[in-house]
């Protein structure tokens, strides 16, 4: 009660106007010439992280764009948004970079969407933006057309040289050549010593926030749902919580823990999916192939029992679509235990090898202080010793009622340490399911809530956790209940910026393997 | 002139022969991984569709070429295919020209120097990554090369490949010595061809690439020949290995009644695909045992081969 | 030492391996069937319910049809959902792939016969989804001096196909996918699929490859690197258009971002519709479809 | 004798007209050239002449306290003469378009000059029977080459370079006085080299060592063993490209000859095995130690001087190599070493020399050298790219080049030794053997980075690419070493045999029969490689491969269809596969990167320190800025020169203040010093 205290405390001294209610994050408004000081007092005094940092466009004629921050408050189990609303003859703000590192990619991004500047931003290239569009287009603002064409540029965006003889850049991406999703890495070498490394995204940038205006939740639902494959019902979740949480409404408890289970199934694969892919990354053709195998098994699991192999079509706003009963639920966890199993021999195989251990120990250390700086989230954060995890932090839907499970953390801060955080989260994905299982409700409730209209304007906000950290969702709605802005902040868009911050000093032919140690989507940080 | 006629019919068999086995073996041992991890694992005859489909393919050609990416592959193939005709597969009879073991290793050199130049041709920061890797992992290869098949020759007194097995046979410490050099022959086949602790052959990966990394630019028929040089390779120094570390049932005498000869030769191919099935089975085990070595681990791996290879020229030149 | 060697004795080969349970859900990959003709009223609530706009009807002169588009169904199921009368169903693992000159829909519900032309269909719902129909053209158009689009279709011998089918080398592009298809993609390289024993490997770069596999509507951002791609890839070359967005937009049809799938961008050789499409499917795709290239090259 | 003259006057005319410089309708500089040339092709008959024929002797000039001064001509003589004459002509060709750049230099009327005098004095240093006159033109020739290499003696960098040259090359001359006089002073003040032969004969085993010391260490100087190499990486850039040439070709190579001609000519003596040892190690030495920093250098030039010193360095271990034979009594297997030394000499002379010019016609054109700028030059010089390619390959020793020769006779002659039944030659001979594949793996790596790097991929600065092929006159003086490169590679015993037979008239036995062995059939010469085999066997593959994929790929329009935009070749060009983004210049490879992996593999020896920094205000995570840098020491540079040269610096520094001091001092240290003398005289 006193970290609540000290929050309102603090809106208090620097809001213009707040709100908090219960199961909402605190709301505060803050002018702009504050928006600084007021973000680092929180951060000194509330020790907040940045979880996202977005703009807004009321698309009305005056007070039309405002700035909306919003901060994760370790010590509460609540977040705090901020907003900022901007002058319309100047549409600029002091960046928060200097104060939240992570700050920089929003920064440009909001540069390219909204055309709101940031002063005195380290950084001023374009991020979503590569030629796709004129520079004076901003896609975000409501009187731009999500459907027009553009002429296209062909960009090679500036990076930051390193000044030195012979030293030489590699382009990798944007088509890589795996099967890998598009990014384009600028690393600057020197024969193979990695000097450092510019990340560039956006190659997968669908313009889902912009299509997802105008829409009722189930129609943005498909969105969100197809926003990244792999994290398809972490995203679903979250956009659900957001919308559940404008509507003010909470799920029944049936629909509860089936997203639990849901999550946690899709955590397994994952995880799974991650180990065998940074077995790949060295060559250990052996465990990346049975590795494949429990993944496909796993999928085939859930395509049996959820009906999709990435578990859409199952979370809706309000709960749940379909779930296939207590018996075949029960069948599953008997079906998962064996699978885990293997994979602890699998895994054993790898890491007996001394090869394998040669090539992940001490390669890619992600220091805790840069994890925390750059507000790194989820298993690689966890691997460098920062315990932050969003089922515990800001528990949601089954995650409050569930008993307590443990978050393991390690401080190796190496590729091993985040190969083996995915071993450890394992066990306790498994007992979620199970305890998620066993306490499921027998009495028939509904599995569903109905959204009732939504209040013109109101807006709602979710977080959760997925397999790779904390993805967040922000929606705001119309006077008409359709949606006005759907943002999202994944966890790959946070720990995108740690991997430059690892690899600097390492081998080339190790970028590979430190980058698939996060593995991280780029469709989440495109959108 | 007979001996000409016979070097020529030798020439020839030992020609159609590569041509058949060397992709069969690449074929083998894919199939043969494939099979240890799990997998059904591709066709045996898969390297002889794709040779067939790159001969049909269209050649894409950067604009930042010259001359020397056409020429690399040809001289790459020439080179290796002079070398892999030295090797004595079934039968020890001298060749007319000498099979010189130095010559040999400096045969192998060209295809390394051509495909390192190669590398470098398209102006891509992949190609010159391999090229200065490949370098940098032959220039540590080259000396246990020749060194572990030194080791083996020497006491025999002659540096001819096809008299080195003669050599080894007879060698009373040829076991021992002989078992450290083939573990370093060993480590060197495997940098050499681009196996796994040394370069990973299925990677998609660029940034790890070596020898993929300097074929990225060729398409159609020069990548064909490229592929199939390699295996030639492959099956030469696989050959080379063993025949030259384990030489038995190799053809000697090719004088004699008509059915010794033909028995002999019968007892030679058939021992020779044994040896061959034996070198695909290791292969493909040391590739599903293993990971990739990180890039500088490989000076220990081959440091180690050359160690290695020293012991044994120290058991050899001692006679203990 | 060798318990990897041992591992995979124990768990022998995969391949083909038929899932172990049998599934519990209605909602599958698959293919949307009118299951009972006879009990539909043409109501049309199911056209209305389509998020995607999968469904559509036709009106004819004596009656109607209802059509239903493959490329765009993302298997939400929202019609069968909506359907009162329980016409629909959805056949799991029957998802066709799409040759070129072939229609990217398929009659679903031939209700002309029957002589049912009652409910009319409120056109409003058809537009839910944006898309304002731009001409292909004005679509594509850019400034790129040396970049000329649509590109227009190529032609294929039928013994080029053959050689193909022996040894297939797919060159893998993500151009905006959610990365859904791309995970099925590389499942086909694990051992229950093991793409390798039909002679198809993924190559790491296009001069190697002989088919193209885009996943994704082919996003603004990744046109040049896409066209590229395509120009790096030596001919005879395929494109196979893997996932609904790579089809037709799927989802994200009509963004400002994207071109509403491959064929705009490339000229695409076979389609893959799914929402993923699972791993079996692409890999049909890959061999039957193929085969069939094969028969209709054979013909022309 | 008239052939040595006229080309001595065609020399001299040459150096003459280049005097006149812009004055007449034909250029001065171009006369001036193509006489030399035409002197040095004098010069290449009478060194044929003496390598085929028998020798001859002019007749001496007696002057009082000096003895009988003579010229003289035979075999060993006749073959440098030959190199000299043949790389002097190239040069003197490649120099008359080359200087034109140089022409508006204060100091360009010396070059010629000077460069003439350089020709004739090596050509002294070959010819003279008498060690006064050996030691005049070896002067001479350390004179006019310091003149050359400081021609541009208003950078800092190139004086203090020609002093250390002038240094190093008067220490080494200072100890050949020595080692040359005091035996001939000992034989009664007969000056000429029978006079030496009778002195050394007569000498006891300590003043012996004492005088083969002397000379090894000034020959060694000459040739740029290590240690006494760090002039040469130095010394060789500074110098203008055609001389570089005959620098790195001929002149370093008048210390083998010092060696082959009072080591191994002259003197009858066993040497102890020692002595084998010794060259054989500093020649592996200085092999592994020139090749390791060749392929760090960023310079062409200045990786090619350190491939001079890993040359020098075969040679010389072919040299210990031969010595070691002797003193074991194996006489045919050291000739063979010694037809090793000699014939690696020569094919070090011809691709060294296309390489420098090589690297002279890309300065010429680009005005840079160096390898991290350079690039792409191949599509723009095609014919300079092919010309440099043959020294390349050669550089690397690869088969069916001439530098594979050489190396393939060290390696037999190491691998004889193996039947020597000593354990530490039966062990350290192969062991020599796999450090020289080292070598040579290392080499081809260097000469990868030299070619690759300039010719290959993208210029970094732009421009550059298209730079022409040289006028034919450079490309002329380039093409004739390169051709005689490939023409020794098929047919080496064009100088193997007569160099076999003039090892032969030693008189230390006969050339290793054919089949006098079991274990080296053939040997006599290098025809035991049949090399013409072994190269149509690659030619005929080459052609082969090259005709049925002409075959194959000739497929025209085979998939044109009507509709379709773009007609379809066989062949199509396109942009080079960069992930799907534009190529640029930064992308290319360069010389600095391609080295990279040898600098971490050799950490050892290179100890490398790398300064890499983050600037910025958020520097580890936002840097606005970064650099690197990286100092890779030098071995004996930073652990023995430098040192050394402190220590000097502070051991006169503290004679500096005996200078200072007052009188008493001066008087007690005489007292001192007498009182030493008094006990030492006691």
């Amino acid at each position: 009660m006193t970290h609540f205290n000290a929050v309102e405390g603090f809106l208090s001294i620097w809001t213009i106007d707040y709100h908090i209610e219960n199961d909402r994050p605190f709301f505060g408004r803050v002018e702009r010439d504050r928006l600084f000081c007021c973000l680092e007092s929180a951060k000194s005094e509330l020790g907040a992280r940045l979880s996202m940092l977005t703009a807004r466009d009321y698309g009305r004629m005056n007070d039309r764009f405002s700035l909306l921050v919003i901060l994760d408050i370790p010590a509460t189990t609540s977040y705090l948004a901020i907003e900022t609303p901007l002058p319309d003859d100047n549409l600029t703000y002091r960046s928060l970079t200097p104060l939240f590192p992570n700050a920089s990619w929003p920064e440009r991004e909001i540069r390219d969407m909204f055309g709101i500047t940031a002063c005195d931003t380290p950084d001023t290239r374009p991020f979503i933006r590569k030629g796709a569009w004129p520079a004076d287009l901003f896609p975000l603002r409501k009187d731009i057309s999500p459907h027009r064409a553009y002429p296209i540029e062909r960009v090679l965006l500036p990076t930051t040289v390193v000044e030195g003889e012979g030293v030489i850049e590699v382009p990798v991406g944007p088509i890589h050549a795996g099967i890998i999703e598009p990014g384009h890495f600028r690393i600057q070498v020197i024969g193979d010593t990695l000097l450092s490394l510019d990340a560039q995204f956006a190659f997968c940038h669908r313009g889902i926030e912009k299509l997802a205006e105008g829409r009722d939740p189930l129609g943005a639902l498909l969105l969100a749902e197809r926003q990244c494959g792999t994290c398809s019902v972490s995203n679903t979740l979250s956009f659900c919580l957001a919308v559940e949480n404008a509507a003010g409404i909470s799920v029944p408890p049936r629909a509860a823990y089936i997203r639990v289970i849901l999550a946690e199934l899709e955590r397994l694969y994952n995880h799974v999916n991650d180990i065998a892919a940074i077995a790949a990354g060295i060559g250990m053709a052996f465990v990346t192939q049975q590795g494949l195998v429990l993944k496909e098994e796993l999928q085939r699991i859930n395509a049996g029992f959820f009906g999709h192999r990435f578990l859409r079509n199952v979370v809706i706003p309000g709960g749940i679509r379909s779930y296939p009963g207590i018996d075949p639920l029960n069948e599953m966890v008997e079906l998962l235990a064996p699978i885990v199993r293997r994979l602890d021999s699998i895994v054993a195989v790898a890491i007996g090898n001394s090869i394998f251990q040669d090539r992940l120990e001490n390669t890619g250390i992600l220091t805790r202080s840069n994890a925390n700086e750059l507000g790194g989230v989820g298993p690689a954060a966890r691997a460098s010793g920062v315990s932050i995890d969003t089922r515990c932090d800001h528990p949601y839907d089954g995650y409050r009622i569930l008993p307590g499970f443990d978050i393991p953390t390690r401080h190796e801060c190496d590729v091993m340490a985040r190969f083996r955080m995915r071993l450890d989260e394992i066990p306790t994905t498994l007992a979620l399911i199970e305890a998620a299982v066993k306490s499921l409700p027998v009495v028939s409730s509904p599995i569903a809530a109905t959204i009732p209209i939504i209040a013109p304007g109101s807006w709602g906000f979710g977080a959760t956790e997925s397999a790779r950290g904390e993805n967040c969702v922000f929606i705001a709605f119309d006077a008409h209940g359709r949606i006005d802005r759907y943002a999202v902040r994944t966890a790959s868009y946070l720990n995108w910026p740690l991997i430059p911050t690892t690899v600097r000093g390492n081998i080339l032919p190790d970028f590979p393997l430190i980058n698939k140690s996060f593995e991280l989507c780029y469709a989440d940080v495109d959108r | 002139m007979l001996t000409g006629i016979a070097f020529a019919i030798r020439l020839l068999i030992k020609i159609a022969a590569l041509a058949i086995l060397a992709p069969l073996i690449q074929g083998c041992i894919k199939q043969f991984k494939g099979r240890l991890q799990g997998r059904h694992g591709p066709r045996l005859l898969q390297p002889f569709f794709d040779l067939i489909k790159y001969a049909r393919k269209e050649q894409v050609i950067s604009r930042e070429t010259s001359w020397v990416f056409s020429a690399a592959p040809l001289f790459s193939f020439a080179a290796v295919l002079t070398a892999a005709l030295m090797v004595p597969w079934v039968d020890r009879s001298p060749w007319p020209f000498p099979a010189d073991l130095i010559l040999f290793v400096y045969l192998l050199a060209i295809p390394r120097f051509m495909m390192a130049l190669a590398g470098l041709d398209a102006a891509g920061s992949f190609g010159g990554m391999a090229s200065s890797r490949e370098s940098a992992v032959s220039a540590l290869a080259e000396p246990v090369l020749l060194l572990s098949l030194l080791t083996i020759a020497l006491p025999g007194g002659s540096l001819h490949l096809e008299a080195i097995p003669v050599a080894a046979n007879s060698l009373p410490l040829a076991a021992r010595a002989g078992g450290l050099a083939a573990i370093a022959f060993y480590c060197v086949v495997l940098a050499e061809i681009g196996r796994i602790p040394v370069d990973n052959p299925d990677t998609h990966l660029e940034l790890t690439m070596i020898h993929e990394g300097m074929i990225l630019e060729y398409s159609g028929p020069l990548l064909g020949l490229l592929h199939f040089t390699h295996w030639i390779k492959q099956i030469t120094l696989l050959v080379l290995l063993f025949n030259v570390f384990i030489p038995i049932g190799m053809m000697v005498e090719s004088t004699g009644a008509w059915t010794a000869i033909i028995f002999s030769a019968l007892i030679a191919v058939v021992t020779f695909l044994a040896k061959m099935i034996t070198a695909i089975a290791l292969l493909a085990i040391t590739e599903t045992w293993l990971a990739k070595l990180r890039l500088f681990q490989m000076m220990d791996l081959l440091g180690f081969a050359f160690v290695l290879s020293i012991t044994a020229l120290l058991f050899v030149a001692t006679g203990v | 030492m060798f318990e990897n060697l041992m591992i995979a004795i124990r768990s022998g080969f995969l391949t083909g391996t038929p899932t172990r349970f049998k599934p519990h859900a209605r909602n599958a990959h698959g293919s949307l069937e009118a299951v009972a003709a006879n009990r539909c009223n043409g109501c049309g609530v199911c056209v209305k319910a389509c998020p995607v706009n999968a469904l559509s009807v036709r009106t004819t002169e004596d009656g109607m049809e209802f059509l239903f588009h493959p490329g765009r169904c993302v298997g939400c199921v929202r019609c069968i959902d909506a359907c009162t009368k329980s016409v629909l169903r959805f056949i799991p693992g029957n998802s066709t792939f799409q040759l070129p000159g072939t229609p990217d829909q398929k009659k679903l519900l031939d209700l002309s016969r029957s002589g049912m032309t009652s409910t009319p269909i409120d056109d409003g719902a058809l537009v839910s989804s944006p898309g304002d129909n731009k001409s292909s053209e004005e679509c594509v158009s850019t400034n790129l001096e040396n970049i000329k689009f649509p590109l227009s279709t190529e032609a294929y011998k039928t013994a080029d196909i053959a050689v193909l089918r022996n040894s297939l080398h797919c060159r893998h592009l993500d151009v905006g996918s959610c990365n859904g298809c791309d995970n099925e993609m590389i499942a086909l390289g694990g051992p229950h699929y093991d793409v390798q024993r039909l002679g198809i490997d993924f190559v790491a770069s296009p001069r190697h490859a002989d088919a193209l596999t885009l996943t994704g509507p082919i996003s603004r951002n990744s046109l040049v690197a896409t066209y590229e791609t395509f120009t790096a890839t030596p001919k005879p070359r395929l494109v196979f258009a893997v996932g609904n967005c790579a089809c037709s937009g799927g989802i994200f049809e009509g963004s400002y971002a994207v071109f509403d799938g491959a064929s705009k961008v490339v000229p695409v050789t076979i389609r893959i519709p799914g929402c993923p499409p699972t791993p079996g499917d692409i890999l049909n795709a890959l061999t039957e479809g193929l085969k069939q290239l094969q028969t209709i090259c054979d013909r022309e | 004798m008239i052939l040595i003259s006229i080309a001595c006057v065609l020399l001299f005319a040459g150096s003459i007209s280049g005097l006149f410089g812009r004055s007449f309708a034909i250029s001065g500089r171009r006369t001036g050239a193509i006489l030399q040339a035409i002197g040095c092709l004098a010069l290449t008959i009478a060194g044929y002449q003496g390598l085929n024929g028998p020798g001859w002797e002019s007749v001496p000039i007696v002057l009082p306290h000096l003895g009988a001064i003579a010229i003289g001509m035979d075999r060993l003589t006749g073959l440098f003469i030959m190199l000299l004459g043949i790389m002097g002509f190239s040069t003197s060709l490649f120099a008359s378009s080359y200087l034109e750049h140089l022409e508006q230099r204060w100091n360009f009327h010396w070059l010629p000059i000077l460069y003439g005098i350089f020709i004739c004095s090596m050509s002294g240093v070959f010819l003279a029977r008498h060690t006064i006159l050996f030691l005049f033109f070896w002067e001479m020739m350390a004179l006019s080459s310091f003149g050359l290499v400081i021609l541009e003696s208003w950078q800092e960098r190139n004086r203090r370079t020609g002093f250390m040259y002038l240094a190093i090359t008067h220490l080494g001359a200072a100890l050949l006085f020595l080692g040359l006089l005091w035996p001939c002073a000992k034989a009664g003040l007969d000056f000429t080299f029978s006079g030496w032969l009778v002195g050394i004969v007569s000498m006891s085993v300590k003043a012996r060592f004492i005088v083969f010391s002397a000379l090894l260490l000034g020959f060694a100087a000459k040739a740029g063993l290590v240690p006494l190499h760090v002039w040469l990486p130095r010394a060789h850039p500074q110098a203008p490209a055609h001389v570089s040439a005959l620098m790195s070709g001929i002149m370093i190579k008048t210390g083998v000859y010092g060696m082959m001609r009072f080591f191994v000519t002259v003197s009858p003596l066993p040497m102890p095995a020692m002595w084998g040892w010794l060259l054989l190690f500093a020649g592996l030495a200085s092999a592994l130690l020139g090749v390791l920093y060749a392929l760090n250098e960023r310079e062409i030039k200045a990786l090619f001087a350190y491939s001079s010193i890993e040359n020098i360095g075969i040679i010389f271990m072919a040299l210990g190599m031969g010595l070691l034979f002797r003193s074991e009594g194996r006489y045919a297997l050291a000739n063979l070493a010694f037809v090793a030394a000699l014939l690696h000499s020569a094919n070090h002379a011809l691709f060294k020399g296309i390489l420098f010019m090589g690297a002279g016609a890309i300065q010429y054109r680009t005005h840079t050298l160096n390898l991290d700028e350079l690039g792409g030059l191949a599509r723009g010089m095609p014919i300079l790219s092919i010309m440099f390619f043959v020294g390349a390959v050669a550089m690397s020793g690869l088969p069916p080049s001439n530098g594979f020769m050489g190396e393939w006779l060290l390696y037999r002659s190491l691998i004889a030794g193996f039947s020597v039944s000593h354990l530490s030659w039966k062990l350290f001979l192969p062991l020599i053997a796999a450090l020289l594949a080292l070598t040579g793996a290392l080499a081809a790596a260097a000469a990868v980075k030299s070619f690759g790097c300039a010719f290959l991929g993208r210029a970094k600065k732009v421009d550059l690419h298209i730079a022409p092929d040289p006028d034919n006159y450079m490309l002329s003086g380039l093409g004739l070493p390169a051709f005689c490169c490939l023409l020794l590679g098929f047919f080496p015993e064009l100088f193997s045999q007569p160099i076999a037979k003039m090892i032969a008239e030693f008189g230390y036995g006969p050339m290793p029969q054919p089949h006098a062995s079991l274990m080296w059939p053939r040997i006599a010469g290098t025809e035991g490689l049949q090399p013409l085999l072994i190269a149509s066997l690659l030619t005929v593959g080459l052609l082969a491969a090259w005709v049925v994929l002409k075959r194959l790929s000739y497929r025209k329009d085979k998939y044109a269809a009507p509709t379709d935009i773009s007609s379809i070749e066989a062949i199509r060009i396109v942009d080079t596969w960069n992930c799907g983004t534009p190529l640029t210049e930064r992308m290319s490879y360069t010389g600095s990167s391609f080295s990279e992996p040898f600098l971490v593999n050799f950490a050892l020896m290179f100890s490398p320190r790398r300064n890499f920094r983050a600037l910025g205000s958020l520097a580890p995570l936002l840097p606005t800025r970064l650099t690197y840098a990286i100092r890779v020491s030098k071995v004996f540079e930073d652990y023995m020169y430098r040192p050394a040269i402190a220590g000097i610096l502070a051991i006169s520094h503290s004679f500096q203040r005996l200078q200072a001091g007052s009188l008493q001092g001066y008087l007690s240290l005489m007292f001192f010093a007498l009182i030493v003398l008094l006990i030492a005289a006691k």
